[in-house]
C-alpha cells in the first residue's frame, strides 16, 4: 500500500524557492543604511576637523591618504581578483612625482597630483602586462619583488631623487581666503581627493565595467566567453589600481612634506594589503576602515606593549582575522543587519 | 531484515532558513532507496546532512552508532561513501590517483589494486584516461569517476546524488546495472537521488518523495510505480 | 549560418575531435549527441575559441572563426552555456544576466568613473532589458540572490538567460536538461521553442536527455570518439545502427 | 675563467641557502594551499631554540635532534591555535594571518633574545677544497648536500606515500577530502609540522653563514620565495633549481654587469623570473592548473 | 589657526620664549626609536637613556631640580610615521624637546616640522652631515655624535700617514650612512698616494655581504674600508677572516666597532683591526677602574636591571642622555629657545664616558658637538687605543 502522507494529492507543486508571482524586488535595508553612513560620514568628515585637536587633524588625514591607496588597491584584489603585494610601489612613485616636481620645477603643488597620477597610470599599465599571464600568489610574489626592486632604484637616481636622503619639501600653505589651519587646509585636500576618487569608484564599479571587473574575478572563463577582455580590463584595472595609489602618494607627500626610499619599503607594501584585508575586500567602506586600521593600530600595538610592540600588533592582526575574516566592513555589516532583525522581532 | 539507517526527525538549514523540515526515515540493510522529488526540493541537502556536511538537527543512526554532526571525515570512516552533487574529484590529480584516494580509509590495501581494475571493467574509458589529470576529463567521464572513487571504498553506504547527470544513455543503464551489482553480490546498501524517476523505480526496492524538505510520499518502487496518480503528479512522468 | 569542415583537436594522444565536419543553417535547432567524451563539449569549445583547432576551420557567415579573439566571439551574435555552470557566484542573479549584455554596452573606465550621461542612458536601457529577461525565465524573484545556493535547475536557467541577454544568433547550449525532473524538461522544451521563435535563433544543443532531443531538433548529429558518425533527422539518426551500437544501447 | 667558475660555485653556494627555505615554502604549499610568510620567521625561532639548547651546555647534534623534535610539535601546535580558527576562510585572509604570524615571530624573539647577533656553530668542518685555482668550503658542499637530501625526502613523500597523495588531495579539494574520510585538519598540522621542520633545518644552515638574529631569514624568504616562484611551488625539484638560478644569476649580475651593480642585482633574478613567468606562468616545473568548461 | 593655542610663554628676561613642557620641577622630553621592524636593534638605545634619567631624577634630584620625563615612541623606522610620533609627541604629550630622533630619513622627516614649529630637536642620533650643515635655516635641529663624513675622513687622514699608497676597497651600506662615510673618506684622500680600486654597496634588504666581499677580494687592494651596520659588519669580519688569500688591513666604521659585532665573528679573527672611537667601551677591561665606568655600571643595574652593560647601544645611550642633560643645565632660559642656545653654545663640555680628549664643544655656527675620534686598534680581547685624539674640525673648514 502506497502510505499517503497528505490526504489530498496536490497538483504539482510550485518549485520550491521562486514564487510563481513575486513580490516587488527585495530592497534590502543594506542599501538604504549605506546611504544613511555616507551621509553621516560627510556630515561628521566636514565638522571634525573644527572640533579635533590639529594633531587629530594630522591623523585623519593620513587615514585618508591610506584610505585612497587601498581605494586603489580594493579596486585591484577586491574587485578584479588579483593580487598585488607590491602597491606601496606605486605609492612611492606618486609621492617622488610631487616630490620632484616641487622641488626641481617649482610646479604649483595642485598640479603634482593629476601628474603623479598620469605616471602611475602609465607605470601600472606597463606593469600589468605580466598580471595577464600571473595569477594569484604568482603575481604577487612578482609585484612584491618589484617593489623591493623600486627602493635601490630610486637611491640610484641621486640627483632626481635626492638618493637615500631624500627629498625635503615644505607643506603648501593654505590660501588666505580660507581662513584654515594648515592642517585643516590640508585634511580638506586630502578629504575632497579621496572623496572624488571614492565615487568615481564607486561610479565605475556600478556600470558594465565594474561588472566585468567582477565577472573576471569570479570565472575568467565565462567573463570572455561573454564578451569580456580580459587583456584590457586586467591592465586597465591595473593601471586604475596604481593610479588610485599614486594619487595618494602625491597626497601624502604634500601632508609628510618628505620623501625618501625607506618611506617605501616593502613594509608599506604589506601594511596596505593587511590593510585592505582587513578593512573587508571589495566593500564599500572598506578602505575606510583598512586605513583607520593601518594609522591607529600600530600606535595601539604600542600603546600596550612598548617592549615589543610587534608582538602586539601580530596578535591583533591575527584576532581581528579570526573575529572577521571577511574584513572589518563585513563585520560591520553583520551586526547592522543582525540589529535590524532584532528590531524587526520585537 | 535489519535497518542500517535511521533518520529521525532531521532538520537541516544553510543558516538563511531551513530546508529540512522533520524528515523520518529508515534504510534496510541491502536495500536500495530512492529520493525523489523536484527541482530545490531538498533531495542534496538530505546527502549533505547524512554525510555531516551541514549543519542538522534530529537523530540519525548507522546501525546502532549514532552518525557524528559535521565531520565527514568520521561518517566516512564508519563506511559511508558520497558522490556529491558536482562530483568533487580533485583536478589537478591523475585519474588514477583519484581512484586511489577512494580507497584512502580502507585497512587492507592488497585488494585495492584488484578494485581500481574492476572499476576500470566498469568504465572502460578511465582505463584509457588513468594518467589523465582528472580535471581534463569530460563532464560524463568525470561523473564515471567520482562513482568509481566512491566504489573503491567498500562502503556499506553508497550515497548517490543524481549519479546519471551528464551520462549517455548507455552508460545511465549500465551505471544502474552495477548499482545492481555491487547492491547484490557486496549487499551495499544504497541510497539513489534521482531526476530520471522512471528509471530508478525499475531499480530500486523502496522510494520516498520529498517535496519543499518534507517527505510527502513513501512505499515500496513497486506501490509508487503502480499508483498512476501518484506519479503523475508527485514525478511528471507518464507511466510506459 | 555555420560551417564546420576538418576541424582536429588533440590533446596528448587523444583525439578528441577527428575531421568533424557540418553545416548549420539559419534557423535551425541541431542536436548533438555522442557517447561521454566523444567531443561535443570541445565541439563548443572550439566554436567559442577556449581550444585552439589543430587542424580544420569554422566559418560563421563569411568570417573565420579561428582566426577572431576568444572575446570576440559574443560580438559575432555566438552565445554559449556550460555544461558545468560558469556562473559568476558572487555577481547577483541580475548582475549575471547584466553580464551578459556586456558586448551590447560602451562604457569605458575613465567614462564609467565619470557617470557621463551616456552611460547612465546605457545603465536603464541595460537593466530594463536584463528585467525582462528575468521576467521572462521566471528569475524575477531571485534577482538579487547571489548565483550560489539555488537549486541546480534555478542555475541553469540564469545561464540562459545570461546567453540571451548577449542577443545571440547562435545560441550554443550544453546539457541544459541536466538536473531537471521529467516534468520541467517538458518546459523547458516548450521554453526554448518561443525563445527561439520570438529571437530568430540559430540553436545547437548537447543534451544526453534523448526525449528531448528527439522531441525538439530539427537535425541530430552523433559524434562517436571525436568522428561523426551520423547526421540526419532525429528520426534517421534514431535507427542508425552505429549510434544505436555507440550510444542510444540496445534498450532505446 | 677560474674566476668565474668560483664566481658560479659561490652563486649555487647561496642559492642552496635560498633553496633550503623554499623547500619548506613549497611543502606547506602542496599540503595546506597556504604560502607561508611567517616561514622563514619560524625557521629563525627554531634556530633561536637551537642555539640556546647548545649554550645551555647540550651537544650540538643533541640539540639539533631536539630542535627539530620541538619545531615539528611547535609548527603542529601553531596550525592548532594560529590557523585552524580561520580554516576555510578566504585565501588572502590566511595570507594576512601568516604575514600577522611573521611580525609576531619576530617581535618575539627580539623580545627573548634581543637583536644583537649571535653566532651559531656550523655543523660542518670548516675547511675549504680546492681544485683549479677553484675553492669550495665544506660549508657550501655540506648545505648543498643537504638541500639536496631533503629535496629527495620530499619528493618521495610527495610523489609515493599515501600520506603525500592523501595531502595533495586536501590541498586541492578539502571538501571532497573529507567525504573520503581523509583527516583534514590532521593532515594540516601534518603540513605545518613538516614545514617547521624542514624550515628549521634551513634556519640551522643560514646561521652560521649569516650570524644568528632575528632578521635573519627576511632577506633570505624573499629569495626564498622568488626560488619557489621561479621553479613552481608545487615542485620540490623546482624549488632547488629555482633556488639555484636565482643565486647564480644574481650572483653572476652583481660580479660581472657593471651597469647593474651590487645595488640593483636583485633586478637581474626579477627579470630571469618575469621573464620565465610570461612563458611559464606556473614555473619552471610546476604544473598548469587544468580548466575545463 | 588653531595650531598655535596649544603652547605657554615664558614673562620676564625671556619674555615671549617657548615654556612648553617645562615647568620649575619638571622637563618633559620625547624620544623616537625603531622599536619595531627591521632596525629595532637600536631599540635598546633608549633603555639606558630612561635608566640615566632614572638615576638623575633619584640620586641628583633632576636636572637643576627639575626631574625629568622621558617618552618614547615607535617608529618602526618609517618616516611617515616618525612624524606623526614627532607630533603625537609635542601636540598631545606637549613635549619640552624631542631628544634623539633615531636614523637619518626619519630624522630629516621630523626635521621640517620641528624648525616649522620651533620645537627642538636635539641631539639627533644619526652621523648624518645635514644635521650642523645650514644653521640658519635649521636653527631647531642638532645632532651630536661625530658625523659619518668626520669619521670617513679620520680613515682617510690615517692611511695617508701610515701607509701612503694604499690600495683601498669599499664596502659600503647604500644609503646615507654609508655614502656620507665613503665620501669623507674619498674627500679625507684627495690628492694623496691612497686611492680607492673597488667599492661595493649592499641593500640592508640583502641576506649577506658575502658576494661584495667576493668581488673586492678580486681587485687586490690592501686596504678594506667597511662601512656596515652590526650584522653585515659581521659577515663581512667574517668572509675576510675565511679568505686567507686576501688579508687587508681591516678598517670597520665605528657604528659597527662594538664587542656585539667581533665577538660572534671570534676574536682570534679580528686580530689588529682598525676602527675610531669617541666613547668608553664598556667591555675593554682598561677602563675597569674608571670612575664613570662603574657609575654607569653600577647605576644600568640598578635602574635598568637585566640589560648586559657591555653593549655598545647602552653605553652610547647612557652618553647622550648625560649630554642632553649638560645641555639642559646650562640654559639660561627654561625655555625651548634656552635649549637650543644652550646646545649651541657648549665649550669642551664632558658627558659621560666619552674618551680623554674627547668633549663636546658647539657655537652658533658651528652644529658639530663631537668632532674628535680616537683611532683604536683590537688587540687581545680589547679595542687599544692608538695616536693621539684627532680632531676633524682642523682639517674641515
Ligand atoms: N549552499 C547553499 N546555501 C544556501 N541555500 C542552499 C544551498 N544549497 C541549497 N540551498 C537551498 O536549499 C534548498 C534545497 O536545495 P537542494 O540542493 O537540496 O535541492 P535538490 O532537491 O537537491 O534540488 P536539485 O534537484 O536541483 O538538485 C534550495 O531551495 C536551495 O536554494
Ligand atoms: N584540456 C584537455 N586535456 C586533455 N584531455 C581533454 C581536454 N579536454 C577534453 N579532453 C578529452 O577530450 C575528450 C572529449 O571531451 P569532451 O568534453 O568534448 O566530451 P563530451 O563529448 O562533451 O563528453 P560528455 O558528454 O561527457 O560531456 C575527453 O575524453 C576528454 O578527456
Ligand atoms: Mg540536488
Ligand atoms: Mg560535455
Amino acid at each position: 500500500m502506497t502510505e499517503r502522507i497528505l490526504d489530498v494529492v496536490p497538483p504539482r507543486a510550485e518549485p520550491a524557492s521562486p514564487p510563481a508571482t513575486p513580490a516587488p524586488p527585495v530592497r534590502y535595508p543594506r542599501v538604504r543604511l549605506r546611504w544613511a553612513i555616507t551621509a553621516l560620514l560627510v556630515v561628521v568628515a566636514c565638522v571634525a576637523p573644527f572640533q579635533l585637536a590639529p594633531f587629530r587633524v594630522f591623523q585623519l588625514t593620513m587615514v585618508l591618504v591610506y584610505a585612497l591607496a587601498l581605494l586603489g588597491l580594493n579596486l585591484l584584489v577586491g574587485h578584479a581578483g588579483q593580487i598585488s603585494l607590491g602597491h606601496g610601489a606605486f605609492f612611492a612613485i606618486g609621492a617622488y612625482t610631487s616630490a620632484v616636481m616641487l622641488e626641481h620645477w617649482d610646479a604649483p603643488y595642485l598640479l603634482t597630483l593629476p601628474a603623479a597620477m598620469l605616471v602611475t597610470f602609465g607605470v601600472g599599465f606597463g606593469l600589468g602586462v605580466p598580471a595577464l599571464r600571473l595569477r594569484g600568489l604568482y603575481l604577487a610574489l612578482v609585484t612584491m619583488t618589484i617593489a623591493i626592486f623600486l627602493v635601490p632604484l630610486l637611491k640610484r637616481f641621486e640627483s632626481v631623487t635626492g638618493g637615500s636622503m631624500g627629498l625635503t619639501l615644505s607643506r603648501p600653505r593654505p590660501p588666505a581666503w580660507t581662513g584654515l589651519a594648515e592642517d585643516q587646509w590640508l585634511y580638506f585636500l586630502a578629504l575632497a581627493v579621496t572623496a572624488a576618487c571614492g565615487v568615481a569608484v564607486w561610479c565605475l564599479l556600478r556600470s558594465r565595467v565594474g561588472r566585468a571587473l567582477h565577472a573576471l574575478r569570479d570565472n575568467e572563463t565565462a567573463a570572455e566567453v561573454m564578451g569580456v577582455r580580459l587583456s584590457r580590463y586586467k591592465t586597465l584595472a591595473f593601471a586604475w589600481s596604481a593610479m588610485l595609489a599614486g594619487a595618494a602618494g602625491a597626497v601624502n607627500t604634500w601632508v609628510i612634506a618628505f620623501v625618501s626610499p625607506d618611506s617605501f619599503t616593502a613594509t608599506l607594501s604589506i601594511m596596505l594589503l593587511a590593510g585592505i584585508v582587513v578593512g573587508g575586500l571589495g566593500s564599500t567602506f572598506g578602505p575606510l576602515l583598512g586605513g583607520a586600521f593601518v594609522l591607529f593600530v600600530p600606535t595601539l600595538a604600542q600603546g600596550v606593549n612598548q617592549a615589543a610592540p610587534g608582538v602586539v600588533f601580530g596578535v591583533l592582526l591575527i584576532l581581528i582575522m579570526y573575529v572577521a575574516p571577511t574584513g572589518l566592513a563585513g563585520l560591520a555589516g553583520r551586526a547592522g543587519r543582525f540589529a535590524i532583525q532584532l528590531r524587526r522581532k520585537k | 531484515m535489519t535497518t542500517l539507517l535511521t533518520v529521525e526527525d532531521l532538520h537541516a538549514d544553510y543558516g538563511v532558513g531551513k530546508v529540512l523540515h522533520g524528515i523520518g526515515f529508515s534504510v534496510a540493510e541491502g536495500e536500495i532507496c530512492a529520493i525523489l522529488g523536484p527541482n530545490g526540493a531538498g533531495k542534496t541537502t538530505l546527502l549533505r546532512a547524512l554525510c555531516g556536511t551541514i549543519r542538522t538537527g534530529g537523530t540519525l543512526r548507522l546501525g546502532d552508532v549514532a552518525l557524528p554532526r559535521r565531520n565527514p571525515e568520521s561518517v566516512a570512516r564508519l563506511g559511508v561513501a558520497h558522490v556529491p552533487e558536482g562530483r568533487g574529484t580533485f583536478a589537478p590529480l591523475t585519474v588514477e590517483e583519484n581512484l586511489r584516494l577512494g580507497a584512502y580509509t580502507r585497512r587492507e590495501r592488497a585488494g585495492v589494486p584488484r578494485d581500481i581494475e574492476r572499476v576500470y571493467e566498469y568504465f572502460p574509458v578511465l582505463k584509457q584516461r588513468r594518467g589523465q589529470a582528472a580535471g581534463s576529463l569530460s563532464g560524463g567521464e568525470q561523473q564515471m569517476l567520482a562513482i568509481g572513487r566512491a566504489l573503491m571504498s567498500r562502503p556499506r553506504l553508497l550515497l548517490l546524488d543524481e549519479p546519471s547527470l551528464g551520462l549517455a544513455p548507455m552508460i545511465t543503464r549500465e551505471l544502474f546495472e552495477i548499482v545492481r551489482t555491487v547492491n547484490e553480490e557486496e549487499r551495499m546498501t544504497v541510497i539513489l537521488v534521482e531526476q530520471n524517476a522512471h528509471l530508478t523505480l525499475e531499480f530500486a526496492h523502496r522510494a520516498h518523495v520529498i517535496e519543499t524538505g518534507r517527505i510527502v510520499l513513501s512505499g515500496t518502487a513497486e506501490e509508487i510505480r503502480s499508483d498512476e496518480q501518484v506519479v503523475a503528479a508527485y514525478l511528471g512522468i507518464e507511466v510506459v | 549560418m555555420l560551417e564546420v569542415s576538418g576541424l582536429t583537436v588533440r590533446f596528448g594522444g587523444i583525439t578528441a575531435l577527428d575531421h568533424v565536419g557540418f553545416t548549420v543553417d539559419a534557423g535551425q535547432l541541431v542536436g548533438l549527441i555522442g557517447p561521454n567524451g566523444a567531443g561535443k563539449t570541445t565541439l563548443f569549445n572550439c566554436l567559442t575559441r577556449r581550444y585552439q583547432a589543430d587542424e580544420g576551420s569554422i566559418r560563421c557567415g563569411d568570417t573565420d572563426l579561428l582566426s577572431v579573439a576568444p572575446h570576440a566571439i559574443v560580438e559575432l551574435g555566438i552565445a554559449r552555456t556550460f555544461q558545468n555552470l560558469g556562473l559568476f557566484p558572487q555577481l547577483s542573479v541580475r548582475d549575471n544576466v547584466l553580464v551578459g549584455a556586456h558586448s551590447h554596452a560602451r562604457a569605458g573606465f575613465l567614462s564609467a568613473a565619470l557617470r557621463l550621461p551616456s552611460v547612465r542612458r546605457e545603465e536603464a536601457r541595460l537593466g530594463t532589458e536584463a528585467d525582462d529577461l528575468l521576467d521572462r525565465l521566471g528569475l524575477t524573484a531571485v534577482a538579487e540572490h547571489p548565483a550560489t545556493g539555488l537549486p541546480f535547475g534555478t542555475l541553469k536557467r540564469i545561464e540562459l538567460a545570461r546567453a540571451l541577454a548577449a542577443r545571440p544568433k547562435l545560441l550554443l547550449l550544453d546539457e541544459p536538461c541536466n538536473g531537471l525532473s521529467h516534468g520541467e524538461v517538458d518546459e523547458f522544451e516548450a521554453l526554448l521553442r518561443e525563445i527561439r521563435a520570438e529571437r530568430d535563433l540559430t540553436v545547437i544543443v548537447v543534451e544526453h536527455h534523448m526525449g528531448f532531443v528527439m522531441g525538439i531538433c530539427d537535425r541530430v548529429i552523433c559524434l562517436e570518439f571525436g568522428r561523426k558518425i551520423a547526421d540526419g533527422t532525429p528520426a534517421e539518426v534514431q535507427n542508425d545502427q552505429a549510434v544505436r551500437d555507440a550510444y542510444l544501447g540496445t534498450a532505446a | 675563467m677560474a674566476d668565474f667558475v668560483q664566481q658560479l660555485v659561490e652563486g649555487l653556494g647561496a642559492g642552496a641557502i635560498y633553496a633550503s627555505l623554499a623547500l619548506a615554502l613549497v611543502l606547506i604549499y602542496q599540503f595546506t594551499g597556504i604560502v607561508n610568510f611567517a616561514q622563514g620567521e619560524l625557521a629563525m625561532f627554531s634556530t633561536f631554540i637551537a642555539w640556546s639548547l647548545v649554550n645551555a651546555g647540550l651537544p650540538f647534534w643533541a640539540a639539533l635532534g631536539l630542535t627539530l623534535a620541538i619545531s615539528f610539535a611547535g609548527g603542529m601546535l601553531i596550525e592548532r591555535v594560529v590557523i585552524r580558527p580561520v580554516e576555510g576562510a578566504p585565501e588572502l585572509t590566511l595570507v594576512i594571518v601568516t604575514l600577522g604570524l611573521l611580525i609576531l615571530v619576530n617581535a618575539a624573539a627580539g623580545w627573548i633574545w634581543s637583536f644583537l647577533i649571535k653566532d651559531f656553530p656550523s655543523p660542518f668542518s670548516g675547511g675549504v677544497f680546492k681544485a683549479g685555482g677553484v675553492t669550495l668550503s665544506y660549508s657550501t658542499l655540506g648545505v648543498l648536500g643537504v638541500v639536496a637530501v631533503v629535496m629527495g625526502l620530499l619528493y618521495v613523500l610527495f610523489r609515493y606515500t599515501k600520506i603525500g597523495l592523501g595531502m595533495r588531495a586536501v590541498a586541492s579539494n578539502p571538501a571532497s577530502a573529507r567525504l573520503l574520510g581523509i583527516r583534514v585538519s590532521r593532515m594540516l598540522a601534518l603540513g605545518w609540522g613538516l614545514a617547521a621542520l624542514v624550515g628549521a633545518v634551513s634556519g640551522v644552515l643560514v646561521a652560521p653563514l649569516l650570524f644568528l638574529e632575528p632578521n635573519m631569514m627576511g632577506g633570505v624568504l624573499i629569495y626564498a620565495f622568488a626560488a619557489a616562484t621561479l621553479g613552481g611551488f608545487d615542485s620540490p625539484a623546482g624549488a632547488v633549481v629555482g633556488g639555484l638560478v636565482v643565486g647564480v644569476a644574481e650572483t653572476l649580475a652583481g660580479a660581472y654587469l657593471g651597469v647593474v651593480g651590487s645595488d640593483l642585482k636583485i633586478g637581474v633574478p626579477l627579470a630571469v623570473i618575469i621573464g620565465v613567468l610570461l612563458v611559464r606562468p606556473q614555473g619552471l616545473f610546476g604544473r598548469a592548473a587544468v580548466e575545463r568548461v | 589657526g588653531r595650531e598655535d593655542s596649544a603652547g605657554t610663554t615664558a614673562q620676564g628676561d625671556c619674555g615671549g620664549q617657548q615654556t612648553t613642557g617645562i615647568t620649575d620641577t619638571s622637563i618633559k622630553l620625547g624620544g623616537i626609536y625603531p622599536l619595531s621592524g627591521p632596525a629595532s636593534a637600536y631599540g635598546e638605545i633608549p633603555k639606558a637613556v630612561k635608566a640615566y634619567f632614572d638615576y638623575v631624577n633619584a640620586e641628583k634630584g633632576g636636572i637643576n631640580g627639575r626631574k625629568i620625563e622621558y617618552v618614547v615612541r615607535d617608529d618602526g623606522y618609517q618616516p611617515p610615521k616618525s612624524v606623526e610620533e614627532a607630533r603625537r609627541l609635542t601636540e598631545q604629550e606637549n613635549v619640552f624637546a624631542l631628544f634623539q630622533t633615531l636614523g637619518t630619513a626619519t630624522s630629516s622627516a621630523v626635521m621640517e616640522y620641528a624648525n616649522q614649529r620651533k620645537i627642538p630637536q636635539v641631539f639627533v642620533a644619526s652621523g648624518a652631515t645635514k644635521w650642523g650643515a645650514d644653521p640658519a635655516k635649521y636653527p631647531w635641529t642638532i645632532g651630536w655624535q661625530p658625523s659619518y663624513q668626520a669619521e670617513g675622513r679620520v680613515y682617510g687622514q690615517y692611511l695617508i700617514k701610515e701607509k701612503p699608497s694604499a690600495k683601498v676597497a669599499v664596502l659600503y651600506q647604500n644609503d646615507d650612512f654609508g655614502k656620507d662615510l665613503r665620501d669623507g673618506f674619498a674627500k679625507g684622500i684627495e690628492g694623496s698616494g691612497v686611492k680607492i680600486v673597488a667599492e661595493q654597496s649592499y641593500e640592508v634588504t640583502d641576506p649577506s655581504v658575502d658576494p661584495q666581499l667576493r668581488n673586492l677580494a678580486g681587485s687586490g687592494a690592501d686596504v678594506l674600508l667597511n662601512i656596515t651596520t652590526p650584522k653585515f659588519a659581521s659577515q663581512a669580519l667574517a668572509a675576510d677572516a675565511k679568505n686567507t688569500e686576501w688579508n687587508p688591513l681591516h678598517i670597520v666604521n665605528n657604528v659597527s666597532s662594538s664587542m656585539t659585532v667581533l665577538k660572534p665573528v671570534g676574536f682570534d679573527k679580528v686580530q689588529n683591526i682598525v676602527s675610531s672611537a669617541f666613547l668608553k667601551d664598556p667591555s675593554d677591561p682598561q677602563w675597569a677602574a674608571d670612575p664613570e665606568m662603574k657609575l654607569y655600571e653600577e647605576k644600568l643595574k640598578k635602574y635598568a636591571p637585566g640589560l648586559d652593560t657591555k653593549t655598545a647601544f647602552y653605553s652610547l645611550g647612557w652618553a647622550s642622555a648625560s649630554g642632553i642633560e649638560q645641555a639642559i643645565a646650562r640654559m639660561k632660559c627654561p625655555t625651548r629657545e634656552g635649549l637650543m642656545e644652550a646646545a649651541r653654545s657648549l665649550t669642551d663640555v664632558r658627558s659621560e664616558l666619552l674618551l680623554p680628549g674627547i668633549t663636546m664643544s658647539t657655537t652658533p655656527q658651528d652644529g658639530y658637538p663631537i668632532e674628535t675620534l680616537q683611532l683604536v686598534r683590537f688587540q687581545g680581547e680589547r679595542w687599544t687605543l692608538f695616536g693621539e685624539a684627532i680632531d676633524t674640525r682642523k682639517e674641515s673648514r
